[in-house]
């Protein structure tokens, strides 16, 4: 327990590392010193972060967590939120505590893999379906699998087709499509340029399509709007470099 | 009474639910085969001193543990009455996932639910009410699914085209088919 | 030596495999459910007397057969089977939190570990430790998790009660020193 190096895989998440550290500093849990606990907290991520690795969100948030009920802490007129959320930490820890002590528990009684049961035998019988339903619990059950994720839906299977198939929007195409319309136009509104973007990666190609029409002077952004240069200062797109995106 | 290795290739034939290889009975059990097939007697004995209704099988170089004839219809009467056991709000949501985007992979039905479905999807494919449809030309060449005919009976539709209506999507991605480079200059001028 | 009712009930446990409603072997057989339930120690009895190698399991309002678990070695060799690896420390805790609260949502899961749990309910759900118990009626509708069959077997629990008992908060500090608006029972007893 009482190693000097951890490393935070070690750790289920920050409760799990406040726990420790409460532990190994013997410190009570249902009164904690969050001053303490802070410093002692930031050191360990350090020490993670000192070794390049990736410290997880959610040990940050912790982080910011504790400091946020420190500065409320010692702010006269705010204590009465501090100690609520400092009870509102304790709870969760101990509440997390007992979590851990049942998992143990389960785990002493798992007996999962020393006990096997039969597959079905096969019989001839027919296993199909056979109660009724109206068809509008397919439609309500639809509107609950979709519910409010709806717009991000995945795409149709033949949306695919395209990405198996890795169609590429290459940058340069989209500036010639670009230029084209504005030749026309002279002028046009900036998120009318994306309007015909099918996908992410269209997408992608026409930004970065705009980005380079604008540095190589070719157009101008205004506010909403995005004027064509009709006097080109250079005298050959330079825009079009020959790289290509690749869609994701 | 079953003795230890009675009670050794019972539990391998009850566990292994199949016919078994009486040679891997035999590797398992650290006995050599003659001693293996010198026991079935012996255990065909216990089962029936102990009024077990079992039988054991032997076919051809496997064995296997089965029911006894007589006791079929009472096992027929409870695993059918098993079946009548409707479906789980899972159960539907799969379906109709399935049912309105079909042919569809887990994938798509498990990133439209935020879920693991494979169980779900497992005991729908045994009620027949979907069933495989070829795999999909994507990576990984997935299994793709559809319903089925007992589907279809099971919700009172003619076809598909009976589903109910959904809502229509207000950002259904436009899907004329349009090739790249060939779109946009109109609604451009549009603006 | 068991009789015809054990010898039914055997059968039909034999053949699903799967835990199976004691109502519906009641159904079966055309005994009742008190009827089934009271010819259970019977049928343990039985398959012990015979030296059967396998146990009765109760899964809450179900009944499975098991091997004993003394034969998992010989089983796992003969049917090829790598030793499971044990479950993870994460997914305990995502056991016993849902074990303890069923139903619950993935939310209040992750609220109490203070992490994402969303790939380790995943791998519950494929290990058919928990499964989906429908969606609860709170914004979002999200889905809510219970523990399985397979958990109440692997932890050789017969229901949930018999989980063990929660440890006791130790209680507050003694209080010598009663709270703002608390009253004690002699002032209780003035008025």
């Amino acid at each position: 327990m009482e190693k000097l190096t951890f490393k935070i895989e070690e750790f289920e998440g920050p409760l799990d590392l406040l726990l420790f550290l409460i532990q190994k500093h013997k410190l009570d849990i249902r009164d904690i010193q969050i001053t303490q606990l802070l410093e002692q907290y930031l050191a360990y991520l350090d020490a993670v972060q000192r070794e390049d690795l990736e410290v997880a969100s959610a040990f940050l948030e912790m982080a910011s967590r504790l400091v946020y009920l420190k500065t409320v802490m010692l702010l006269p007129r705010r204590q009465e939120e501090g100690r609520q959320l400092k009870e509102e930490l304790q709870g969760q820890l101990l509440e997390y505590q007992v979590c851990k002590l049942m998992a143990a528990q389960l785990e002493r009684q798992n007996q999962g893999a020393l006990v096997f049961v039969r597959r079905p035998q096969q019989l001839e019988a027919d296993h199909s379906y056979q109660l009724r339903h109206p068809a509008s619990v397919l439609y309500a059950a639809y509107q609950d699998a979709v519910g409010r994720g709806r717009r991000r839906l995945p795409p149709p299977a033949r949306a695919f087709s395209a990405l198996v198939s890795r169609r590429v929007v290459s940058v340069d195409s989209r500036i010639i499509h670009l230029l084209k319309g504005l030749y026309r136009t002279g002028t046009a509104s900036y998120e009318s340029l994306f309007a015909d973007s099918r996908d992410r990666g269209e997408l992608v190609a026409t930004f970065l399509a705009v980005l380079e029409l604008v540095k190589a002077q070719r157009i101008t952004l205004e506010g909403e709007q995005v004027h064509l240069e009709r006097r080109p200062r250079q005298a050959k797109v330079s825009a079009i470099s020959g790289r290509e995106e690749e869609t994701k | 009474m079953m003795d230890l290795a009675q009670q050794q290739i019972f539990s391998i034939l009850f566990a292994a639910g199949e016919p078994m290889e009486l040679s891997r009975v035999a590797a398992a059990t650290g006995m050599d085969e003659q001693t293996v097939q010198k026991y079935l007697p012996f255990l065909r004995d216990s089962l029936e001193d102990g009024g077990i209704p079992l039988q054991l099988l032997v076919l051809g170089e496997k064995l296997q543990l089965a029911t006894l004839p007589q006791f079929a219809p009472v096992i027929r009467e409870a695993l059918e009455l098993r079946r009548a056991t409707p479906l789980s709000q899972a159960a539907l949501e799969v379906l109709a996932i399935v049912a309105y985007n079909q042919p569809v992979t887990r994938a798509f039905v498990e990133q439209v639910r935020g879920v693991d479905s494979s169980g779900v999807i497992s005991s729908l494919l045994e009620k027949q009410l979907v069933e495989e449809a070829g795999r999909l030309e994507l990576p990984g060449r997935p299994i793709a699914y559809q319903t089925t005919d007992v589907f279809l009976r099971s919700f009172g539709l003619e076809s598909l085209e009976d589903l109910p209506v959904l809502p229509q999507e207000p950002e259904e991605p436009p899907d004329d088919g349009q090739l790249e480079g060939q779109m946009g200059f109109d609604q451009l001028e549009d603006v």
